[in-house]
């Protein structure tokens, strides 16, 4: 690999020869990634893209990084794994881009991570789950809040045991993140001696829950734990509520992908009131950092013209923080020799818009900032009440906790 | 393959029936054709004659009976096996391979049922050709033929699998009188040769002029088995076919 | 967990769920039973016949059913020009109108795709009205009121049609042209216009249906992917062009993918539907009530 | 005579190929175009194995992606179970593609082709559940794999797996070229023409399109296989991608159904547009390309490139019925 020492050693020179600051006389920093904006992941992957995009147009209006131009290459991978690989291959070979950040979601990261180990090159990561633990590469960041692979499921289980929660229901959609999920639920209860009286895996495109909810309410159980995908969250939800659960449930959700994107939650309104489900920032008063609120309102400005979801708490802010993360690394190494900014990014805690981040040596969190928040007072058609806090009271973690869990269930709903 | 006897019949029909639904498309047909014989095969529409060839040919199943043919019962064994025991049709409405030129269209005959080497093969094809009289048209996609032209090819193909029997179903349909004769002289000239042949149609004057022996069916049963001025002279013929 | 109140519950589920999904094929069902399109597009028609209901649900607040009655004569229309279109380019020209056909379809299916995504974003979308979300409670039974309405919808939508094709002169003459349109075209009728109108109210029906798509759950711009495979397997297993066979084809395929998901492993759902398309391909390639 | 020298054409054409593959694996260091250009040989040879069926015998098989995805399944179970060398994959992925090729043909291929079509949907639908519930694959959640060490003369894998790939091309376009100058091939058109008078004529129908189905499914499976360590990783969603379909049915029918030429023709334009899209506009465009290309293609060009290229079926094309 000897072209890869000399694409090096010539970035080192641009980097050291010139400490002009004038943007346009040098060439850019290129960063360079796949977003999924056709397919199923399009949507998050939109709203992803838009906060990086705040970020570059921030960091370009405060004179950019060691005073030159952020530019993005950014490439459709249409939510498929197969088209990664050339894309990165393409980035990294032939647009010879600076700095690499990961696409939205797994499966599209997934073929690339081993590329990106043998190349050596830095990855940050896009809210993909326990992606390098097979690959074990050390210049792998992510900036999802899960953390350990278990804790998602400890969490919502700590809630639940609390609350008087004795045996468990799953139910996970028959797709990767949530067959995930699912696997460490399994674990978690496991060890935990709590009984799992019902594990129903569904498959996609399953267009009616009421003969599984039905299955599930005969089951008995008194924690439910869910994890499924946005148009199964929503069937779900709504079966749940015509055929009911029962009085037993103490806590009901877990890992509901969907609501946490504006047009579901607004489809769904008042159903999702009692949901304890997790999610990654929310409008409540522990949640604002520096930067926060600003990003929001560029955000929100920005969203309806790029027709992607309006609120943007799920993804948007993560891929602001990182942009702030690599900018911290970059100017406090004052170089964008990968090593050194992986070197830095695992050494230190890095201040961003959705709160300090510190890794661990898979470079997930070294510990979770993963939500586990509770739907409150929702009422029908009407996005913009969820802009405001009590909403989605926040029960887990404890340092950004804003309430406490109403349980059971059936009392949450009211 | 078992030999026949030299003066057995080249195909026998034995009591063969077949029904679609409810409806009886041939009652009871039990019919011997001797080798080299030229058979007229008439009745009104819908009095199961088309139906009576598909059985021979295989692209019906009967329901009950059975098609001997060679000294072979065939009944149950597929068309493309039939054609290579030398059985071959035409169609009434033409099916040609429209994708194909005409001497490819013949070439799919000889290299399936008739299979040599392909050098001899093409010169088969043509001298068939040349006998049809569609030798100007050997390298013409097939779909732009002529009628009379589609109905000579039809034969060409049914000649090109080799038969011993030819079945040419309405091969004169809306042809011109000067075009009926042509092609009737083609059927008898290869009569000659040694091939039997059934033919059905409509044209009465064809049928006489071709058919050494005439049968007539109507609503799935024979009315009447003989010489053809014996079977138009039948009384049940002229009601059925002639018609009141 | 085998119970008989689970069982008999999956199996009233099954069949509710069945009639939507006789709903969604019925269309098919004349446009590719009766009249051999190979109307892959189908279910794009369909996901953009919800998008119409949820843009007047939205906008106007209209009811989703009486905003699918709505735009039906709009999709008739379209229909209407759709076969026009497919009949110029492939079946006047003849060979071949079979493979490229689909590839026709499956081209104008991605095009519509796009075209919802470019006007409504990649967001599902669903509507509101008051039997959505809410239950009839049978004892300790309850059965969802959307799954009841679209259960009556799509029954009398089923019957009407049945009706229509056997009783009406124009619907006779639908039929007539599935089966003989030598015959049809000696008895002086065109069998092209017929065609087109049968095409017609193949596309209109999708109002309706699409309106029961978007009333039992949300819908997305690819959801047509998943209703290609679903559609087709119905159509199929009832035997072509039969509206009865449909009903009942689609009530069994809902009431084995209810059983499964109540009973088994639900994950195998799909793969129990379609290996009983395989099995009727296998023992009875004409259908339940083929012709 | 002459068919001799248009096999020695093709045979050179081919080695010549075969050099330029393996010395520009040699020579170009940049490893984009080895991905790129894996890509799209990867739907040459689906194209090609995709026509032998539906376009020599005019049997639109919707399943490629159960084909392919049985091709990459195959060789995830082989690899995790023993470890087995890229070769043994392949061929293992295509002995099951094979298989699976005359189980759903004999099934359906008596009936006319839409039900085969159907059949074929309702095939990878099953297939893709039963991978997802299969847990030793990793099921829905997918797989990662670690690529054995690279082989001689090759420095990377991908460059290797672009070879590899491309002598499935020349293996899948030798096939699909030895079957349409052979009786087989005079025996596919004449039934894709009209199966009756093929019949009628001698040809045993059944047993070609059996033959044409256990082929054409040999190949897309085998062409799938090496995708398990080109990705390093596998899951359903993304193996069992209905994309493989429709591409491989666009790219066969855009390039022209009637010679080998044709898939080869459609799937390099077709691939190659996608993939440069993938990198220009890049966004839902690129599905409304294909799209709109499929609709002119079939409406516009009913024999497709080769169809415009070769006057004789353009003229005929136009033809009356």
């Amino acid at each position: 690999m000897k072209r890869r020492t000399f694409l090096g050693g010539a970035m080192a020179v641009a980097v050291v020869g010139h400490g002009s600051s004038a943007l346009a006389q040098q060439p850019p920093i290129k960063i360079g990634m796949s977003m999924p904006q056709t397919g199923g992941l399009a949507g998050g992957g939109k709203a992803s893209l838009l906060g990086i995009e705040i970020w570059r147009d921030d960091i370009n209006a405060k004179g950019g990084l060691l005073g030159r131009k952020v530019e993005l290459v950014v490439y459709d991978d249409k939510s498929s794994a197969s088209e990664t690989p050339a894309i990165y291959a393409k980035l990294v070979d032939v647009d010879k881009v600076d700095l690499l950040f990961a696409p939205y979601a797994t499966v599209p990261t997934a073929p690339i991570m081993p590329f990106v180990k043998q190349r050596g090159l830095l990855l940050m990561g896009n809210f993909s789950f326990q992606v390098n633990s097979k690959v074990g590469h050390d210049m792998w960041f992510n900036n999802a809040p899960w953390g350990p692979a278990d804790s998602w499921a400890a969490s919502f289980l700590d809630l639940a045991q609390k609350a008087g929660g004795k045996n468990m229901a799953l139910l996970t959609a028959d797709q990767e993140f949530a067959q995930n999920l699912a696997l460490t639920a399994r674990d978690v209860a496991k060890k935990r001696n709590i009984p799992v009286v019902f594990d129903q895996v569904y498959p996609p495109n399953t267009v009616e829950f009421a003969s599984i909810i039905r299955a599930l309410k005969a089951a008995k159980p008194d924690i439910v734990y869910v994890a499924s995908y946005p148009p199964d969250s929503a069937g779900i939800l709504r079966a749940v509520n015509e055929i009911g659960i029962g009085d037993d449930v103490k806590i009901f959700g877990g890992g509901m992908v969907g609501l946490q994107f504006a047009a579901v939650m607004s489809n769904l309104g008042s159903l999702l009131n009692g949901v304890v489900n997790y999610n990654t920032w929310l409008p409540e008063k522990s949640m604002y950092f520096d930067g926060t609120k600003e990003f929001f309102d560029k955000y929100t400005k920005r969203a309806i013209e790029a027709k992607v979801d309006p609120l943007g708490y799920y993804l948007a802010p993560f891929g602001y923080a990182m942009g702030e993360m690599v900018a911290a690394a970059v100017n406090s190494t004052k170089s964008l020799d990968q090593k050194g900014i992986a070197k830095y990014l695992r050494e230190n805690e890095h201040k961003t818009i959705v709160g300090p981040i510190a890794f661990a040596a898979d470079g997930e969190r070294k510990e979770t900032a993963t939500l586990q928040a509770q739907f409150r007072g929702v009422k029908d058609k009407d996005i913009e009440q969820f802009r405001s806090s009590g909403k989605q009271v926040i029960l887990f973690p404890d340092k950004l906790k804003t309430g406490d869990l109403i349980s059971p269930f059936e009392a949450a709903r009211k | 393959m078992t030999i026949a006897a030299p003066d057995a019949p080249l195909l026998q029909v034995g009591t063969l029936t077949k029904t679609f639904g409810g409806f009886t498309a041939l009652d009871n047909i039990s019919v011997d054709i001797r080798k080299g014989e030229r058979f007229g095969l008439i009745g009104p529409n819908g009095s199961g004659k088309t139906t009576l060839i598909n059985c021979i040919s295989g692209a019906l199943k009967p329901q009950a009976g059975s098609v001997v043919f060679c000294g072979e019962d065939i009944t149950q064994l597929s068309p493309h096996l039939r054609a290579r025991r030398g059985i071959a049709r035409s169609f009434q409405i033409p099916r040609p391979f429209k994708s194909m030129t005409v001497l490819e269209n013949l070439m799919v005959g000889l290299d399936f049922a008739a299979a040599g080497s392909a050098a001899a093969e093409e010169e088969i094809a043509m001298s068939i050709l040349t006998r049809m009289g569609l030798a100007a048209k050997a390298m013409a996609p097939s779909d732009t033929l002529s009628q009379v032209e589609l109905r000579k090819m039809e034969l060409a193909r049914a000649m090109a699998v080799r038969p011993k029997l030819l079945i040419s179903d309405e091969a004169m349909a809306g042809l011109s009188s000067s075009e009926v004769d042509e092609v009737l002289d083609l059927l008898i000239s290869l009569g000659e040769e040694d091939i039997t042949i059934i033919m059905i149609e409509h044209i009465m004057q064809a049928v006489m002029r071709f058919s050494e022996r005439v049968m007539c069916l109507d609503a799935g049963k024979i009315i009447a088995l003989g010489e053809p001025a014996e079977v138009m002279a039948n009384k049940r013929v002229q009601e059925a076919y002639l018609g009141t | 967990m085998f119970s008989m109140d689970l069982l008999l519950g999956a199996v009233v589920l099954g069949v509710l769920l069945g009639c939507f999904y006789a709903a969604v094929s019925v269309g098919l069902s004349v446009s590719f039973g009766l009249l051999d399109v190979p109307h892959v597009a189908h279910p794009a028609f369909l996901v953009l016949a919800s998008y119409g209901v949820y843009q007047l649900n939205d906008s106007y607040d209209l009811d989703p059913l009486l905003a699918g009655l709505a735009i039906t004569p709009l999709l008739f229309l379209f229909g209407l020009l759709a076969y026009r279109v497919y009949y110029e380019t492939f079946e006047k020209r003849g060979s071949d109108a079979g493979v490229r056909g689909i590839a026709f379809f499956f081209g104008i299916a991605f095009i519509i795709e796009v075209l919802i995504i470019l006007q409504f974003g990649v967001d599902q979308r669903s509507v509101t009205a008051n039997y959505i979300g809410k239950s009839w409670r049978f004892g300790e039974f309850r059965v969802p009121i959307r799954q009841l309405v679209a259960f009556a919808v799509a029954l009398a939508l089923t019957v009407v049609l049945a009706v229509y094709l056997s009783k009406t002169f124009m619907g006779r003459a639908i039929r007539a042209v599935a089966q003989d349109e030598e015959a049809l075209r000696l008895m002086g009728a065109n069998p092209v216009r017929i065609k087109q109108f049968a095409f017609g109210i193949a596309t209109a029906v999708l109002g309706i249906a699409g309106a029961l798509l978007i009333i039992v759950a949300p819908v997305e711009p690819t959801l047509d992917r998943a209703y290609i495979g679903r559609t087709f397997c119905v159509v199929v297993m009832a035997g072509l062009g039969s509206i009865s066979g449909t009903l009942i084809a689609a009530i069994i395929l809902g009431v084995a993918e209810s059983i499964v998901l109540t009973m088994f492993g639900a994950s195998w759902a799909p793969a129990i539907s379609f290996a009983m398309l395989l099995g009727v391909l296998a023992v009875r390639p004409q259908g339940l009530l083929g012709r | 005579m002459n068919k001799r020298s248009h096999s020695i054409a093709f045979w050179a054409g081919v080695a010549v190929f075969l050099v330029a593959v393996l010395s520009m694996t040699q020579i170009v260091r940049n490893e984009y175009p080895f991905f790129a250009g894996y890509v799209i040989l990867q739907f040459i040879a689906l194209a090609v194995a995709w026509t032998i069926l539906g376009g020599y015998a005019g049997y639109v098989n919707f399943g490629t992606n159960a084909f392919f995805g049985v091709g990459v399944y195959t060789a995830v179970a082989l690899f995790k179970a023993t470890g087995a060398p890229l070769v043994v994959q392949i061929a293992a992925a295509a002995v099951v593609g094979m298989l699976l090729g005359f189980g759903v043909g004999l099934l359906t291929l008596r009936m006319r082709g839409i039900f085969f079509s159907i059949a074929t949907i309702a095939l990878a639908i099953i297939i893709e559940t039963f991978v997802m519930n299969w847990r030793f694959v990793g099921g829905a959640a997918g797989i990662q794999l670690q690529r054995p060490p690279v082989m001689a003369p090759f420095d990377s894998y991908v460059k290797m797996l672009f070879f590899v790939q491309a002598i499935l091309v020349v293996i899948a376009v030798g096939i699909a070229r030895y079957i349409q100058n052979s009786r087989m091939g005079r025996g596919l058109q004449a039934l894709r023409d009209d199966e009756l008078a093929a019949e009628c004529t001698g040809v045993p129908t059944l047993k070609l399109k059996l033959v044409a189905c256990m082929i054409s499914g040999a190949l897309m499976s085998a062409v799938g296989a090496p995708a398990a360590m080109y990705l390093q990783y596998a899951d359903p969603s993304s193996a069992f991608n209905l994309t493989y379909s429709v591409s491989a049915l666009a790219m066969s029918l855009i390039g022209g159904t009637a010679h080998w030429i044709g898939p080869v023709l459609g799937a390099i334009l077709l691939g190659s547009t996608q993939q440069f899209l993938a990198v220009t506009i890049s966004s839902e465009v690129n599905v409304l390309v294909l799209g709109i290309m499929l609709v002119l293609f079939v409406v516009g060009a009913p024999k497709g490139i080769i169809g415009l290229l070769r006057p004789r079926y353009r003229l005929r094309a136009g033809g009356k019925q």
